[in-house]
């Protein structure tokens, strides 16, 4: 029963990943680029929801939809002024960008709201379901959490595979230049891609601070590069393979923590992560690279 | 015995059949066609003799000894050197230091070396100078030595690769279509080049082209593919006639 | 293009040398003016103002602890000022991020400017390398909140306002001991934090002597820490009556929530760190009911001294001071007892009011907000007893 | 040989190896005048040892090609085993020596992780790689934080639990302190020390990519698959990259660390490794030179906007992105060049006229 425990609190945990990772593995499948500052934005989606439903009481699912507006606002902003003008620069040039973007928000975050943290309130209102009297107990948040990972999900997956703006993200992802000349509009389509990986982010935000409610401007930064880890652990630029990766690295997390040692879970974590890379070099379910020769 | 021995080689990617039951031989000294539509597995040839890819049947022997299998850079020492269709040239290093990398396994001296610049080092960097300088005469690339291999007009580029390739010192060179891309009067040009590269040096060539003209021009030998498999051999006129090869290139039905 | 960049870099840099010359002597100047200005000003038998510093994470995950020790610094410094009618410090106060690099440059930035005692740094691994730094130059250290024992060690002139750890820990230990209040104990501490973990040391070593049983002991990193279910779990697993936890409130706030959603309800017992839970914008505090807490400070006290400093705190930064923030506070109040008994004065160089502060605390008693009759031995340690407290109805009830 | 008539290549050598050595006489000259300021001394030792870092990232990230987000791993394990070292030595030996035996041991133990990081690396590509360097570094971290290491007249305890598991005698000298590392140092890095590891670190990196190796390196990273077919070996190469860049790496860690009185795993994270990154980005990747002075203008950085108070790391991120775009975006590149050759063009101009004149 313990065993169950452990391993719920894992999924939780990895919901909470695969939700963000979900936001990365977008972006990064169609802009192809690591965006560092997801975890930042994810942090003022948070701050949002904080405000209005914390503190202005707003109604909970306007608080998100408030957040998804802002933040989809926010990702389009960034990417048009920090990003947009690097693109043909080398990838490393506009990861370093993302990292100052990251920086960025976490001082505009401390400036706005000081460092102090706030204790966020759960948007989420559904009561925890209680198993075998009581002994094993699901929160309401991870049962939101892995219903909103898994819609969208399949959202995406049909968004993308069966609209033509979809298609066109397809197309910007296979082949930048060849996409162009088909008439696709290229810097639309990456922005769109931004205003959806970061109204996931405002999601993500809101789902995230609910399970583990301590809010400061540093928040996002940790879990950002956990998700980014889960997004590889699947195969970077994989949708299933984000949300894979997300559960299987909580659950990884929090199997160590409970048999292993509480000091060294991450160092687990991480080995695990190397040990699947050199078996599969493109992580759980990535597209095999093959060079053409 | 022939320097290139390749009997009954084979590759298949998951289900498909590439390349099947090829033989090929190759003299010392002769300049030795493979051609075929699009398709047809002359790369996936040229990969498997170099050590890209792994046949998954049959033997490759160079000079008496078996490479089939063997990594590409066991190969280039065994002494099989190649250009390849899309150009891969080392871009941001200099014309000079493309050749130079190309004699990595000519001229030797160990890492301490370098790093503690002991006499070896000039001596041998002047060798290596002097040697890459000859070879870019030859191509007539002596007088861009320093320019970046991305700031060559692509015909030369193209030389710059049949360069380094020969940089290795190789007994047999592998040509992925040299005049892709090249006007008549330069395809001319590379003829004559490619012929006294082979006298000069007393390498066997094995060249993949489409233009029928070069293959013509100067092959001894020609093999054609199709569908990964051999169709017709012989010299020029033999293969002008043979009814398959017209077929396969038109598109025949037979 | 690359020689463009390189050549524009080698010219910033020049210029951010020859800058580095410069910023130092426009600040000396600036600060000859203002004390120019003051003496003018001031009454007649006013004296050089003392240059005060102070040191702290005002950026970055620990900014939280930097910024209150910052605020309570400003508000100590500026209350001084107004009532004795003339500046009696100068005071400025420097970002280290939590970093002990940054923190030696904030202190040597400090030292251009000409400080003559320090107020920090905050945090513990920054206090051992400029206290180091402090050392050599014999510069006065009186640290609000670096709670470490190896801190004090550094040198004479190190000194601490706040317990030191193996303090707090022998003290929990013997506190939970001698009142019974649980023999199956289960800790949670902050194993990649010098502060958490140096408590539970010695908490562990002193729980072995009074026969208190640990069952559990789970970490949680730097890095790790926004789930921290499981380590909750495995206390209840392990049957834990009381849950020690030497960590800082924020995380303490989470344990807390997760306790709740599973229904294990321990005892709960914090340190110092814990103090600020109450606070906590938007925490549910019926949750914290019954924590038990060693703290030297609460903002709830009834004291006049804390009610004033809390009334004055939330209007000047709008939020409650935690137990950092009055540490601080203590610091600059304690440093101008030793100015009103004249043991120093502006004029001292920095290493002449070191030694006259090395005397000053060590045989002077002072009353603060963190405790009354403070004294502190050679080593720099302080002696206050600290208040056991429980919370009850959302507010510190002293503990029988 | 006149400076016009040498190689491309050493006359550019020449002009980073003088840069360096300028920096070292100015600062000479301004500490003998009296006109540095603390500040900006203590800068110095962190100066040199990020120096070292970018220089050294640099062969992986611009000469080799393959992404590093653990360059501070390297770091860290070089810190620790050149401090212990150097702890346990410096007191009956002489000092030199005892810096000297810190330094190898450093730079060894850190090359022997660059091996071990340098396996996954010939497997992996692009950000395959970057994460797993990324994990390396944090596997480093979370582990040197968790690691109690004393010694008692029994022998050598460790545990990676805490300290009471150490199971140390009472007479037992505690080593490293989990997350409080290694306490007590007694300072020992200088500028002086700095600027020799930075002109050794030069020397070797420098040179080593002006030869035989380092061209196979670079060739790697121009195209891996041409590398192969001119025999090179990618193993060994890019082994040999990871190798080089990790002891310096590990000698820059113990130059910081004993650059303070106390040495902590938390400083070296991800954030320190991605610091390092932006040097090398920033000042051009596979320009070395470039990365000595990013380095040092970027540490000193921060400290110069000290003034701006509350929004010091702010402006300090709107800096980092400004000078990325003005650096790296196509189109600024080409308005920049465009510029620089309307430039040249009158220049040019002009003199013929004079000439002409």
């Amino acid at each position: 029963m313990q065993f169950l425990t452990y391993l719920i609190n894992g999924i939780s945990l990895g919901s909470v990943y695969a939700l963000i990772a979900l936001g990365y593995t977008m972006v990064y499948g169609i802009a192809k680029m690591l965006n560092f500052a997801h975890g930042d934005v994810i942090m003022i989606g948070s701050y949002v929801v904080f405000f209005a439903f914390g503190s202005f009481g707003l109604n909970p699912i306007v608080s998100v939809l408030l957040s998804m507006v802002v933040c989809t606002i926010l990702g389009i902003t960034i990417e048009r002024v920090a990003y947009r003008p690097l693109r043909g620069a080398p990838s490393l040039a506009v990861l370093i960008t993302a990292i100052g973007v990251s920086y960025l928000l976490q001082q505009v975050a401390q400036l706005l709201w000081k460092s102090d943290p706030k204790s966020f309130k759960s948007v989420v209102g559904l009561q925890p379901v209680s198993m075998f009297g009581g002994q094993l107990v699901i929160s309401g948040e991870t049962i939101v959490t892995i219903a909103a990972c898994i819609v969208i999900m399949i959202a995406l997956t049909l968004f993308i595979n069966h609209t033509s703006t979809g298609h066109a993200m397809l197309a910007v992802s296979e082949d930048r230049g060849a996409a162009q000349l088909m008439g696709v509009n290229v810097n639309a389509t990456i922005s769109l891609t931004f205003a959806i990986g970061s109204a996931l982010a405002a999601v993500a935000g809101a789902l995230l601070c609910s399970s583990y409610p301590t809010l400061q401007p540093t928040t996002g930064a940790m879990p950002g590069i956990k998700a980014f880890v889960a997004a590889v652990f699947g195969g970077i630029g994989s949708i299933p393979g984000a949300f894979i990766g997300g559960i299987l690295l909580g659950v990884i997390e929090n199997l160590s923590k409970a048999y292993i040692s509480t000091q060294l879970s991450d160092a687990i974590v991480f080995m695990v992560l190397i040990v699947v890379l050199l078996v599969k070099p493109t992580g759980l379910l990535g597209k095999k690279i093959n060079v053409k020769v | 015995m022939a320097l290139l021995e390749v009997s009954n080689l084979g590759i298949a990617f998951g289900g498909l059949q590439a390349v099947a039951q090829l033989d090929l031989s190759v003299e010392k000294g002769h300049l030795y066609g493979l051609i075929g539509p699009n398709g047809a597995g002359k790369t996936t040839v040229f990969n498997m003799l170099t050590g890209v890819y792994k046949p998954t049947e049959g033997n490759i022997v160079l000079d008496g000894k078996d490479i089939t299998g063997k990594s590409p850079e066991l190969i280039s020492k065994a002494g099989i050197a190649r250009t390849f269709q899309n150009i891969r040239l080392f871009s941001d290093m200099t014309v000079l230091d493309n050749v130079k990398v190309g004699m990595h396994n000519q001229v030797t001296y160990n890492m301490w070396t370098g790093i503690l610049r002991l006499p070896a080092y000039k001596e041998k960097e002047h060798e290596m100078n002097r040697e890459a300088k000859k070879l870019l005469e030859i191509f007539d690339l002596d007088g861009e030595a320093n320019l970046k291999a991305s700031q060559l007009p692509y015909g030369k580029q193209r030389k710059l690769e049949i360069a380094r390739a020969l940089a290795t010192n190789p007994k047999l060179l592998l040509l992925d279509e040299p005049a892709a891309g090249m006007n008549p009067n330069e395809t001319e040009e590379l003829m004559q080049t490619v012929r006294s590269v082979r006298d000069q040096f007393g390498i066997a060539i094995l060249l993949i082209e489409h233009d029928m003209n070069f293959v013509m021009g100067i092959c001894e030998e020609i093999t054609v593919l199709d569908y990964g498999r051999v169709i017709a051999r012989g010299d020029g006129m033999t293969i002008r006639n043979n009814p398959k090869v017209i077929a396969a290139y038109l598109g025949g039905d037979d | 293009m690359k020689k463009f960049v390189s050549a524009a870099l080698a010219a910033s840099m020049v210029l951010s040398l020859a800058a580095c010359g410069a910023t130092a002597t426009a600040s000396s100047t600036t600060s000859e003016a203002a004390s120019t200005a003051t003496t003018e000003g001031g009454d007649a038998a006013v004296g050089t103002p003392i240059k005060l510093g102070g040191i702290g994470p005002t950026t970055g995950g620990a900014a939280v602890y930097g910024n209150a020790v910052k605020n309570a610094e400003e508000l100590a410094v500026k209350e001084i000022n107004e009532s004795a009618g003339e500046t009696v410090f100068e005071w400025q106060f420097q970002d280290d991020e939590h970093d002990a690099e940054k923190s030696v440059n904030a202190y040597n930035t400090l030292k251009d400017w000409g400080v003559q005692a320090l107020v920090g740094p905050t945090t513990t691994t920054p206090t051992l390398a400029v206290a180091a730094e402090a050392a050599n130059d014999n510069l006065f250290v009186l640290t609000p909140s670096a709670s470490a024992q190896a801190v004090i060690e550094t040198g004479d002139n190190v000194f601490q306002i706040c317990f030191t750890d193996p303090n707090q820990g022998v003290a929990s230990a013997d506190y939970i001991a001698d009142n019974g209040l649980a023999t199956k104990i289960g800790v949670i501490y902050d194993s990649s934090d010098a502060y958490s973990s140096g408590i539970y040391d010695k908490f562990k070593a002193e729980a072995d002597v009074k026969g208190l049983e640990i069952v559990a002991a789970e970490a949680f990193t730097a890095d790790n820490k926004s789930d921290l279910s499981t380590q909750v779990g495995k206390c209840q697993a392990a049957g834990a009556e009381l849950v020690f936890l030497p960590i800082y409130y924020q995380e303490a706030s989470q344990i807390l929530i997760a306790a709740n959603k599973t229904g294990y309800a321990p005892v709960f017992f914090g340190c110092d760190g814990m103090d600020g839970i109450l606070s906590i914008e938007g925490f549910d505090t019926s949750l914290a009911e019954g924590l038990m807490l060693l703290t030297p400070f609460s903002a709830d006290a009834s004291d006049e001294k804390t009610q004033h400093f809390v009334e004055a705190y939330k209007a000047a930064y709008g939020d409650t001071p935690n137990q950092f923030a009055a540490d601080a506070y203590d610091c600059v109040y304690a440093i101008y007892d030793a100015y009103v008994a004249g043991v120093i004065n502006g004029d001292m160089t920095a290493s002449e009011m070191c030694d006259a502060l090395k005397g000053a605390f060590t045989s002077m008693t002072f009353d603060g907000l963190t405790g009354t009759g403070m004294t502190w031995d050679e080593t720099g340690a302080v002696s206050k007893a600290p208040k056991a407290v429980v919370i009850k109805d959302g507010v510190y009830v002293l503990a029988e | 040989m006149s400076l016009k008539t040498m190689k491309k290549s050493t006359r550019s050598n020449l002009i980073t190896f003088g840069i360096v050595i300028a920096f070292y006489l100015i600062v000479s000259l301004m500490s003998v005048m009296g006109m540095m300021t603390s500040s900006f001394a203590g800068q110095l030792v962190p100066i040199c040892a990020y120096v070292v870092l970018a220089v050294s990232l640099n062969l992986t990230v611009g000469i080799l090609g393959e992404l590093s987000l653990g360059h501070a791993g390297f770091m860290s394990v070089g810190a620790f085993a050149g401090t212990l070292v150097y702890t346990l030595t410096f007191e009956n030996t002489p000092l030199p020596v005892s810096i000297l035996l810190s330094f190898l041991v450093g730079g060894a133990v850190a090359g022997i992780f660059g091996l071990l990081i340098g396996i996954p690396v010939l497997r992996l590509q692009g950000d395959y790689l970057a994460i797993v360097t990324l994990a390396f570094g944090e596997i480093i971290k979370n582990f040197m934080n968790a690691l109690y290491l004393g010694y008692d007249s029994t022998g050598v305890h460790f545990s990676l639990k805490d300290s009471a598991s150490m199971g140390l005698a009472p007479d037992g000298v505690v080593l490293i302190n989990g997350a409080m590392g290694i306490t007590g140092i007694k300072k020992a890095s200088t500028f002086t020390m700095g600027i020799i590891l930075i002109l050794l670190t030069l020397v070797v990196i420098l040179n080593l990519v002006n030869s035989r190796a380092g061209r196979a390196i670079t060739a790697i990273r121009d195209n891996e698959i041409a590398a192969q077919s001119v025999g090179i070996n990618i193993t060994n190469y890019k082994l040999m990259a990871f190798i080089v860049s990790a002891v310096f790496a590990g000698m820059a860690g113990v130059l910081y660390a004993l650059n303070f009185s106390s040495l902590v795993a938390k400083k070296f994270d991800y954030n320190t490794s991605i610091l390092i990154l932006v040097f090398v980005v920033l000042g051009g990747m596979g320009n070395i030179r470039g990365s000595v002075i990013a380095a040092a203008l970027l540490t000193v950085l921060p400290e110069l906007l000290r003034s701006m108070k509350d929004y010091r790391m702010l402006i300090y991120a709107i800096v980092l992105i400004v000078m990325m775009i003005f650096n790296q975006s196509p189109q600024i590149v080409s308005w920049r060049k465009k510029i620089t050759a309307g430039f040249k063009a009158k220049r040019a101009a002009k003199k013929e006229k004079k000439e002409a004149a």
